[in-house]
Parts: C-alpha cells; sequence; structure tokens
C-alpha cells in the first residue's frame, strides 16, 4: 500500500489528460474579460500597421499552416483586417512550406466570406492582394528579395478577375516595383525561422532604404524575436496569443485613445493611435485567452503536487 | 585619428568589395578557425595521444543497446527532421552505424526511421555497409531502415506508432528535432524504454531534459562521433573545434573589456561611411569603440565606370520590348 | 520597360523556349549524362572514393570561392567586366541562381527511394497477410486518393478559369475531394498531432519538474516564472501592485512580473542560447570542413 | 448538398480524425492505427503533389524548357544544361543494388558538398553580429543614478542622452550577460583536462546558468503548445459541436 506521498508523485497520466481536456474546454463556453496590459512591442506593431499611407503596397510572409493556426491564424486575421482597413495592396508569399500559400488564401477566402455577410467590399484578388506562391529555401528566396527583388519573383503568375494568369509585376499591387526598398512594409507570419532569415539577408540599402519590418510569431520565437526587437532591428512583433490578444485589444481601444486621460491603452512613446470598436475586433486572442490562464495554472499545481508527494514520501521513508 | 586610412588604399582597386575596410576580418577568422581544425586533424594523424573529456551522455549508448539486448527488443533510431541531408544528419547516422554495429553483432533489431528521402538513401547505404563488414549482411533487413514521411507531424504520428507497436527497448534521438521532440520523448519514456536524445535546436533541449534518460546538450553531439571512435580524424578536429572555442572566448573577454574603456568619457569624431567625421562633442556610443569598427565594416561608397554590356537583341519570343 | 527588364540576354547555355536548338541542345545533355552515368557503372573499386570526393569538393568549392573571391566594387547589372578577376566573379555571382536550386532540386529527384521504401514495406505487409495489412492498404489507398485529386485540381487551376475556383460555388467533385482531404484530413490532423504535445508538456512537467538537484531548482525557478508572467490576469495585478508601491520610483518599478520575465530572457535566455550556438556553430563547421576535404570517413567504413 | 453541408461534413471527419489520434493518449489501439495510417498516407499524397507542384515544375522544369510568352507575360528562355541533374538524381536509386550502390553516393556527396561550402561561407555572417552584439561594456559611463531613471515625458534630447549612458544595472546586466556566455562556452570545452578548480568552477556556474536559460525557453514555449490544444478544443465544441451540430436538433 504506496503512501500518499507516493501516490502524489505517481497520479495516473489518463487521470491528468482528462483534467487538461476539461479545463481547456469549459472555459471556452464562457466569455471573460481578462485584464491585460498591451506589451510595447505589440503597441509597436499596431502603431507601424496604423501609420502606413493609405494604399501603401505591402510584401507579406505568411509562413504558417493548420498545426499552428491556434496562434498565426489569429495574428493574420487580425493583421490583415487592419491592413485592409488601411487600403493596403498586398504580395503574399511563402518561404516556409508549400503548403502555406494554400492555407492563406483559404484563410482570405474565409475573411472575404466575412466580408460579404457584413456586406463590406471584398479583399480583391490582382486588384488588393496577389499570391506569389511559395519559394523553397528560405535563406536564398530572402537573399533574392533582398537584392534582386524583381529576379526573386520573376515568372511568377497570378490570376486577374477570370482572366487567364498573368505576370505578377503587372498587377496593381506589385506594378513598377524592381526593389524591396520600394516597398515601405514587410510583414512575417511565420511558426518558423523564416524570420531570422529575413532579419540577417534585409539589410538597409544606401540608396533606397528598406522596408520596416514587423513580425507575428508564434510564443516559442518570442524568445528569438526579442532580441532582434531589443536591438531594433524589427519595428515590433506580435508573439503568440498573448500578442495577438494585446493586437485585438488595440485594436478595440487604440492608444492614448481617444485622449491621453481617458485611454484605456496609455503609452508616452505615441500621440494618439486610433482604435475602431467593433465586434469584429474580437478573434481568437480574445477567445482563447482566458482558457490559457487555467491550462497554465493547472499545469503549476501539478508540479506543486508532484514535489509535496517528493517531500512527504522523503518524510515517511525517514520514519 | 583615421586607424583604416591604410585599409582605404584597398578601395583604389575595383575588387575586393568583400575585403574594404574591415569586411575582410571576418574571411580571415573564418580561416583561422579552419586551420585550427586541420592543424590538429595533421597532429592527431601524427599518432599523439590527445585527451577528451568524460561524457555522461554518450557513455549510455552502450547501456542503452545491452538493455535492449537482454529484453530482445528492437533499438529504434531517429536522425532528426532536416529537410535535405547535411552534417547534422551525417553526424547522426554516423553514430547510428555505432550503434547498428553493436546491435549487428548481438543480432538485435533496429529500426531506422528517415524523414528525408536524402536521409535515407544514406542511412540505407551506410547500415548495409555496417552488417557487411561484420559479415552479418544476411541478417540485414532493408526495411529496418525505412522512409516515414516528410511531413512534421505525419512523421511524428507514425514513428510514435512504431515505438508503441515495436515496445522498443532502447530509441536515440539524435539530430534536428523540433516540436515533436517532445511527442517521441513521451511515448517512448510511456513504454519505459531508455532515450539517448540530443537536438541542434536549442530551444527543443529543454524538453528533451524534462523527458528523457540522458541528453546531449548543444555541440556535444558533435563530439560523439570522436568520442566514441577515437578515431584520430575526429578527435584532432575536436582540439581544433576547442582551440576555435578558445579563440572565441578570448575575443569577447578582451572585446567586452576594451569596448569598457572606450566608451568612458565624450568623442568629437564619429565614423560615417566609413570616413572619420568631426561632429560636436558628445558622450561616446558603443559604435564609436574599435571593435564595433572591426566588426561593422562600412567602406565608402566608390563609383567605378565600366564599359556597358552589348544589350541583348531583341528576340521574338520577347515580342520585342 | 519592364518586360526588357525581365528578359534574359541569351548566350550558349539558354535558348528559346520551345526552339529545336533547345531541344537538341537538351538531348545532347541527357545523352552525355546517362553515358557518364553507365561509365560510372564500371569504374574500379579503388577509383570510387576519389570519384566521389571529387563530386563533393567541387561542390562545395563554388560556395567557398562565392566567399572568398573578390567581388567587384560598385558593379551595376549592364556593366562588362574590367578583367579576368572580376569576369570570375561575376561568373560566380550569376550561377548563384542556378546553384541554389541544386540541393532542392536533386533531393526532390531522390524522394521516389522514399516512397519505394513506403510501397515496399506496405505491399510486404499485404503480400504476408501481416496483422496489419489492412492499415498499410488503407495508407496506398489514402495516398493514391491524394495524389490524384491533388495534381487534378491543381490541373484545373492552372487553366483559364482558374480564379474562378477560389469561390466554392464553382466547385466540382475535383475540388471537394481535394479539400476534403487536405483540410478536412491533412490540415486537421497536423494541428491535432501538434495539440498533443501539450498533453505530453503537462506530464513531463508533472514527472521531471522535481526539486531533487540545484540544477532542477533553477530550471523550475526559471520556468515557473515566466509561467505566471504569461498569466496576463496574474501579471497585471502583480504590476499595477508594484506600481502602486512603487508611485515613480524606478527601482522598485523593477519588481514588475513583466520586468522580471523579460530581465530573465535578455540576460540568461539569449546569452546561454548564444554560447551553446558558438559551440555547435563550430562544429557544423568543422564537421563541413572534414566532409569538403573527404576527410570523413562516413558511416560504415572504417 | 450545398456548402454548408459539405463544411459540416468535412468538420465532423476532422473531429473524427482529431479523436481517433488522441485515443493514443489513452493507449495503442486499432482506431489510433487507422487514422494514424490516413495520415500518413494522405501526407505522402500531398509530397508527391507538392513534389512537382511546388518544387521541380517551378524551380527545375520551367528553367530547363522555358516559358512561353503568355497574355502579357514575357518569354523566359530554357537553361537545358538543367537536365544534367536527372542522371545525377537517377544514380541515387542504384542504393537497392548490391554491385552499384556505391553510385548512390555521388549525388548524396553533391548535396553535401553544397552544405559544407555552405558552412564556410554563412559561418561568419550568422556568428560575427552575435560575437560583436555579446562584447558589452561591464563598468557604467555615469553614477548620477544607479539605475536608468525612468524616462516618461522626456524631451527628445534628454531622452537620447538617457539612453546613451550606461548605468549601473545596466553594467551588472551586461556583466551577468557576458559572463553567461563565457561559462557556456567553457562548458563545452572537451579536449581540457579540468584539473584546475577554476575551470571545474566555470563549468560548473555555466551548467547552472544554461539551466535559467533553458528553464525560461520552457516557459515560453508552454504558451504556444497549450493554445494549440485550446484551438482544437474550441474546434470540436464550439466550432463543431455548438455551431455545427446541435442546431441540426434544435427546431427552428
Amino acid at each position: 500500500m504506496p503512501g500518499l506521498g507516493a501516490k502524489l508523485q505517481a497520479m495516473p497520466k489518463q487521470i491528468i489528460y482528462l483534467v487538461l481536456i476539461t479545463v481547456t474546454t469549459i472555459p471556452l463556453f464562457f466569455d471573460v474579460a481578462v485584464p491585460n496590459e498591451p506589451l510595447e512591442a505589440t503597441q509597436d506593431y499596431y502603431a507601424t500597421l496604423e501609420q502606413l499611407p493609405e494604399g501603401s503596397r505591402v510584401l507579406m510572409a505568411s509562413d504558417w499552416t493548420g498545426s499552428t493556426r491556434g496562434e498565426s491564424k489569429g495574428a493574420f486575421r487580425s493583421t490583415l483586417n487592419i491592413l485592409i482597413r488601411r487600403k493596403a495592396k498586398i504580395a503574399f508569399y511563402s518561404t516556409a512550406d508549400p503548403q502555406a500559400p494554400r492555407v492563406a488564401q483559404d484563410a482570405i477566402n474565409e475573411l472575404n466570406a466575412e466580408r460579404r455577410r457584413a456586406n463590406l467590399p471584398e479583399f480583391k484578388r490582382w486588384e488588393d492582394w496577389i499570391s506569389l506562391g511559395y519559394f523553397p529555401d528560405s535563406e536564398a528566396a530572402n537573399n533574392g528579395i533582398a537584392n534582386d527583388l524583381q529576379g526573386a519573383f520573376s515568372g511568377r503568375k497570378d490570376f486577374p478577375p477570370g482572366a487567364p494568369p498573368r505576370d505578377v509585376f503587372q498587377s496593381p499591387v506589385l506594378e513598377g516595383i524592381t526593389k524591396v526598398g520600394q516597398i515601405p512594409l514587410l510583414l512575417i507570419v511565420t511558426a518558423s525561422k523564416t524570420s531570422n532569415f529575413t532579419v540577417e539577408r534585409i539589410k538597409p540599402d544606401r540608396k533606397t532604404g528598406y522596408p520596416k519590418l514587423l513580425f507575428a510569431v508564434t510564443g516559442v520565437m518570442v524568445p528569438e524575436t526579442q532580441v532582434f526587437y531589443q536591438s531594433k532591428q524589427i519595428a515590433g512583433y506580435c508573439g503568440g496569443l498573448k500578442g495577438v490578444y494585446d493586437l485585438e485589444q488595440l485594436m478595440e481601444n487604440g492608444i492614448n485613445f481617444p485622449s491621453k486621460k481617458e485611454a484605456v491603452v496609455k503609452s508616452d512613446k505615441y500621440d494618439v493611435v486610433p482604435g475602431y470598436p467593433s465586434p469584429s475586433n474580437k478573434g481568437q486572442g480574445t477567445r482563447y485567452y482566458p482558457t490559457l490562464h487555467f491550462a497554465l495554472a493547472l499545469m503549476i499545481l501539478l508540479v506543486i503536487v508532484g514535489n509535496i508527494g517528493m517531500a512527504l514520501s522523503k518524510r515517511e521513508a525517514r520514519s | 585619428m583615421n586607424a583604416f586610412a591604410g585599409i582605404h588604399a584597398v578601395a583604389q582597386m575595383t575588387v575586393g568589395d568583400q575585403y574594404r575596410d574591415t569586411g575582410w576580418v571576418g574571411i580571415a577568422v573564418t580561416f583561422v578557425v579552419a586551420s585550427f581544425i586541420l592543424i590538429n586533424i595533421y597532429r592527431a594523424r601524427g599518432g599523439r595521444e590527445l585527451f577528451i573529456r568524460r561524457i555522461a551522455g554518450l557513455n549510455a549508448i552502450d547501456e542503452a543497446i545491452g538493455r535492449a539486448t537482454e529484453m530482445g527488443r528492437p533499438v529504434l533510431m531517429v536522425p532528426g527532421l532536416s529537410t535535405t541531408i547535411n552534417a547534422i544528419a551525417v553526424q547522426a547516422v554516423n553514430i547510428f552505424a555505432y550503434v547498428s554495429r553493436i546491435a549487428a553483432r548481438f543480432a538485435n533489431p533496429i529500426l531506422l526511421c528517415c524523414y528525408n528521402a536524402a536521409v535515407y538513401t544514406y542511412a540505407q547505404e551506410t547500415i548495409r555497409d555496417v552488417y557487411q563488414q561484420e559479415g552479418l549482411a544476411d541478417r540485414y533487413d532493408t526495411d529496418s531502415v525505412r522512409f516515414v514521411s516528410d511531413r512534421q507531424f505525419a512523421f511524428a504520428a507514425g514513428v510514435s506508432g512504431l515505438i508503441l507497436r515495436e515496445q522498443t527497448a532502447a530509441t536515440f534521438f539524435l539530430g534536428e528535432f523540433y516540436a515533436e521532440s517532445l511527442i517521441f520523448a513521451e511515448t517512448a519514456n510511456s513504454i519505459g524504454s531508455i532515450q539517448v536524445a540530443s537536438s541542434t535546436e536549442t530551444t527543443q533541449t529543454p524538453f528533451f531534459i524534462a523527458a528523457c534518460d540522458y541528453v546531449l546538450i548543444g555541440d556535444e553531439f558533435y563530439a560523439a562521433s570522436a568520442y566514441l571512435t577515437r578515431k584520430p580524424i575526429l578527435v584532432g578536429s575536436l582540439v581544433g573545434q576547442d582551440w576555435s572555442k578558445l579563440l572565441i572566448l578570448l575575443i569577447i573577454v578582451i572585446g567586452s573589456l576594451v569596448n569598457t574603456f572606450q566608451i568612458q568619457g565624450t568623442t568629437e569624431w564619429e565614423r560615417k561611411d566609413g570616413e572619420w567625421t568631426k561632429i560636436e562633442t558628445r558622450p561616446k556610443k558603443i559604435s564609436d569603440t574599435t571593435m564595433s569598427a572591426i566588426f561593422k565594416p562600412q567602406a565608402p561608397e566608390v563609383t567605378i565606370d565600366r564599359p556597358k554590356k552589348p544589350t541583348p537583341a531583341p528576340t521574338p519570343s520577347e515580342g520585342g520590348n | 520597360m519592364l518586360l526588357a527588364q525581365v528578359a534574359v540576354e541569351r548566350g550558349f547555355w539558354s535558348e528559346a523556349p520551345n526552339s529545336p536548338a533547345l531541344w537538341t541542345k537538351l538531348s545532347i545533355c541527357l545523352i552525355i549524362g546517362l553515358a557518364v552515368m553507365v561509365g560510372l557503372m564500371f569504374v574500379p573499386v579503388r577509383a570510387r572514393r576519389p570519384i566521389i570526393g571529387m563530386c563533393t569538393f567541387i561542390a562545395g568549392l563554388y560556395w567557398v570561392l562565392l566567399y572568398v573571391w573578390p567581388k567587384p566594387i560598385d558593379r551595376q547589372p549592364d556593366e562588362a567586366p574590367l578583367n579576368a578577376v572580376e569576369g570570375v566573379a561575376i561568373w560566380l555571382e550569376e550561377s548563384n541562381k542556378f546553384v541554389v536550386s541544386f540541393t532542392q532540386i536533386l533531393t526532390a529527384l531522390l524522394l521516389g527511394l522514399g516512397i519505394f521504401s513506403l510501397l515496399t514495406i506496405h505491399l510486404g505487409k499485404i503480400r504476408r497477410r501481416h496483422p496489419d495489412a489492412l492499415f498499410s492498404g488503407v495508407l496506398l489507398a489514402s495516398m493514391l486518393l491524394m495524389i490524384t485529386f491533388g495534381y487534378w485540381d491543381y490541373n484545373q487551376r492552372q487553366g483559364e478559369a482558374g480564379a474562378l475556383l477560389d469561390n466554392p460555388a464553382n466547385w466540382t467533385f475535383v475540388q471537394y475531394s481535394r479539400d476534403f482531404l487536405f483540410q478536412g484530413f491533412l490540415q486537421e490532423m497536423d494541428a491535432a498531432m501538434f495539440s498533443i504535445i501539450a498533453f505530453y508538456i503537462l506530464s513531463a512537467a508533472y514527472r521531471a519538474f522535481r526539486l531533487r538537484s540545484v540544477e532542477a531548482t533553477i530550471l523550475l525557478a526559471a520556468a515557473l516564472l515566466v509561467l505566471v508572467s504569461l498569466m496576463g490576469a496574474v501579471s497585471s495585478a502583480w504590476d499595477t501592485q508594484v506600481r502602486a508601491i512603487a508611485n515613480g520610483n524606478p527601482f522598485v518599478l523593477n519588481f514588475q512580473l513583466s520586468e522580471i520575465s523579460m530581465w530573465i530572457r535578455n540576460t540568461f535566455q539569449t546569452s546561454s542560447i548564444r554560447g551553446i550556438q558558438f559551440g555547435v556553430g563550430i562544429g557544423a563547421l568543422a564537421m563541413g570542413l572534414r566532409i569538403w576535404l573527404g576527410l570523413e570517413r562516413t558511416g560504415g567504413q572504417d | 448538398m450545398n456548402y454548408e453541408q459539405y463544411i459540416l461534413l468535412r468538420k465532423t471527419a476532422s473531429v473524427i480524425a482529431t479523436l481517433g489520434l488522441y485515443s493514443v493518449l489513452y493507449k495503442e489501439n486499432k482506431f489510433y492505427r487507422l487514422f494514424e495510417h490516413i495520415f500518413l498516407g494522405v501526407a505522402a499524397g500531398w509530397t508527391v503533389v507538392a513534389l512537382w507542384t511546388e518544387t521541380l515544375k517551378a524551380a527545375w522544369w520551367e528553367k530547363m524548357v522555358g516559358t512561353e510568352a503568355a497574355a502579357g507575360s514575357p518569354a523566359t528562355d530554357g537553361f537545358f544544361a538543367y537536365i544534367l541533374l536527372l542522371p545525377i538524381g537517377l544514380m541515387g536509386y542504384f542504393v537497392f543494388t548490391k554491385k552499384y550502390n556505391w553510385m548512390s553516393r555521388i549525388p548524396i556527396g553533391i548535396i553535401l558538398g553544397l552544405w559544407s561550402g555552405q558552412q564556410v561561407q554563412i559561418w561568419w555572417n550568422t556568428y560575427g553580429p552575435q560575437i560583436d552584439a555579446t562584447l558589452k561594456p561591464v563598468v557604467p559611463t555615469t553614477w548620477d543614478s544607479l539605475i536608468v531613471p525612468s524616462t516618461a515625458g522626456l524631451a527628445p534630447e534628454q531622452l537620447a542622452k538617457v539612453q546613451s549612458q550606461i548605468y549601473l544595472s545596466q553594467a551588472i546586466n551586461n556583466f551577468l550577460f557576458v559572463t553567461t556566455v563565457v561559462c557556456v562556452l567553457s562548458y563545452f570545452l572537451f579536449s581540457f583536462n579540468a584539473q584546475n578548480k577554476s575551470l571545474q568552477r566555470a563549468n560548473m556556474l555555466g551548467r547552472y546558468l544554461l539551466m535559467i536559460g533553458f528553464g525560461a525557453i520552457f516557459g515560453s514555449t508552454v504558451m504556444t503548445r497549450f493554445t494549440l490544444l485550446i484551438d482544437r478544443m474550441y474546434f470540436v465544441w464550439i466550432e463543431w459541436f455548438r455551431d455545427g451540430i446541435l442546431p441540426l436538433f434544435t427546431p427552428r
């Protein structure tokens, strides 16, 4: 008959798993507002997007697939919503995974379906966005984009509405673009190291300058990305679920908006960055973040229990 | 004041862009490191005994195989998830060659699961060699080295399925591992099989540490083959690597001291495009130090006129534009 | 004119698409290649290692040269080289766009071996009436389906109406099947398998995170701190408290949970990762050198 | 069957597949085995598709034979020499032959050669900047304040002044940073007979500092892992069950 200590140290896995499932399920059915303070990195991310001149052309690497949709899709969707509001023209490409372009397009279609339902203008292929497809070997691809954007994207085609595919450089999105320096913003939504390759490769060019970099990364990548953010190599980043939640809150509340006094999110760094209150701001972040607390709490609890168990069985052994 | 005038002379030439200013330093260091490695390989070949410290994780390998033999259950090996064959995969397969050699002697079944066809080809070839050298070619089953999938999580599902069905007694995860590392480790743990693991992805090491019996951290992985086989070439190279690490160590220690003292006080000089220009006095920044001058080459802009290429005649296929 | 910029100048190595010249040169190359391959079948045993070594060395030499060979200064794309040195440098740079794809292509061409391995194993099981033969059958069937509808759908999207297929209204059973297999199974199972890690991470933490040794304790403490700081509710509560106590005193402000966890990350996490990476990098470089120069007696050969 | 119904059907399949894979958490069983094999099959199938559509077609075939001028897109020339990669690749397939299996080492050798050469090329570009970033000053440049004063509402030039200074607290952090790198690095010295106490201590310290780093990594990774599980649960319970299945049984 094992003592309590031993029991506490050897709870059957299946039970633990069941508890985890319940803990991550039940809170989903209630929407709880969690007090939260957007990280500075996320504020910079949002502000940079908001301060983007209307109608600018944007390069966006969509390097995520279904496996990390829990974090990446939320960031992708929110970022896209902001960019569409800024009337940005976006060229999507992927250097991480052959599936990524497909996944990104499906996500865009989903977004358009939502917009149709809300009878908002659609985010039109060829007019507003093009898909450059997948580029094997991230390092090489980023090298190409940095040194010779036209060469890197040459021969890529996309579809004008109802017409056969045409060269992407004839689309309103890339027309007349020859150097990466002509593009004000390069965004990466990634679940892998492609962001690191980009930072290493896209170097400032004395003549044309170079685009601001914004990363939306998974929680795993936060440590590495933080390094680039500190050294000011990137303008801001949206890290993990916390980042997504921050972003959604910023879309709702803005920064120092409507004024420094009444603002929900205050910052010395910015004057006033508007927010656009709307139910459509509530995305994966708002849905998942409360639940995350319970899961983390469960883990901490289990670790404590295990250690108590160890302590107890030590004592039992002594007596 | 302008300590780099001498080097700027290079800029008078039309070639050598990457050497300009202090650009040559990087190439120089690379060659120093390379020569450290080669010199020591040469020394070791000369029959000189070189010392390697004990690495716990590597002593575990023999123990693990021994255990598997006692239980008569297979040894499972995964050479990581490299997207094509590279030194990491080669290194892993080389260690596995050592493992399979022992396994072959004890007629112990092995399973080597590959994520990539090129790695699969290499492993297939290598392991067959091992069995042939041991004169046990008849014992070798080509299906024991297999390609599972090259989609990360399909691979994870397949391998953990194998672990559970084959009830492997010893499992080796060496190479590039990402998120799936924990799936393997926990599955293997759940059937009480000994695990020796190592990921060149630092971010995965903590999970192996949490779940595995023995973990090789960082470049203990690269030390492995030298440690196991004691081949002069490998041992020599390992010593060379140590020299190189010492070099980096010195650069860091000396460099940060130099920076510490150079950053005190104020300056009225600033480097712009590789030229020292006078500015109004300001407190020194880290970018004013010798070290940053060495590490951040910034060659001045020069224009060199070359004859233009003959422009290609428009071809019909281009519609003459 | 944009199109002119895209156009490549034609040398010995390139020909207009579908031109007889192209096909002739192409087939000649193929024949030569195959001839060499057949020729290699008859080389004596002792010549084999040198041949392999030579291939490896030349392949590596390209990148090393690209690195060390003096690059021309301030050269515009339309300028011709001044001297031989520049000529080589430019040749190296211009061949780069071909060489970068070699690894990719060769790896892809080898994939057949992987598929072959799958087929032999599972067909074998079926032939041997292995208890899992049924599952092997399932595997092969789903593979076949995915290939069929994958390519079918791909081809239809290449055509005139490709873009129309973005709208499900225009879908036929081809798109539905592709979508069902790709989205319904592949993508979702990817996500499912990835999310299983959460369970394992929990049980691993529960089993392993004991205050046994100094090391374990340190690891646990750091992990818990970061974990707690991720719980927005907790950390923001804590931080507001700290700010209340601090009322502006910058020293006290450092004790905000977010500050502490950032401090741990920036001071210890970044630095220890870096320390490891230096070692790993040199390890890779050394390994690379040994392979490149044929010093690495790979695998079984002793 | 309209699109919405199809989506529900698809989601149902996905949910069953998810449960199938999860069932391994209880124990290995036929249900898991079934979906494991479906997964492997579909994945392999997709690989074969992507092999052509994503890699060989664009990176090899179209470069080799060129592309005709299509509506508005210029023709590109064909670089026929690409075909030489085919025989090289074919050599890999000799691996199963008893006599010629050595030839499979040629394509492998070439890939490895390319990789090795690149190591030499990128080594400094990767680690040089990291070394540079490690050379942190470890003595403060000012003693006005021991820690970084709050920058709230400072004029730009004052802000710049504050940021250009190194305060005691920063100096200490820098010192810790450098020490960590040095100790960790010295921990990975294999060929030195660590008789002298100081080196042993450095190693020990290195190992402890490593553990702090690993702990932090563990913490920040956990968020992602749990989020992905939550996403799954949301998919099963909300997207499929609450919004998909329940409405079928609730009278409109």
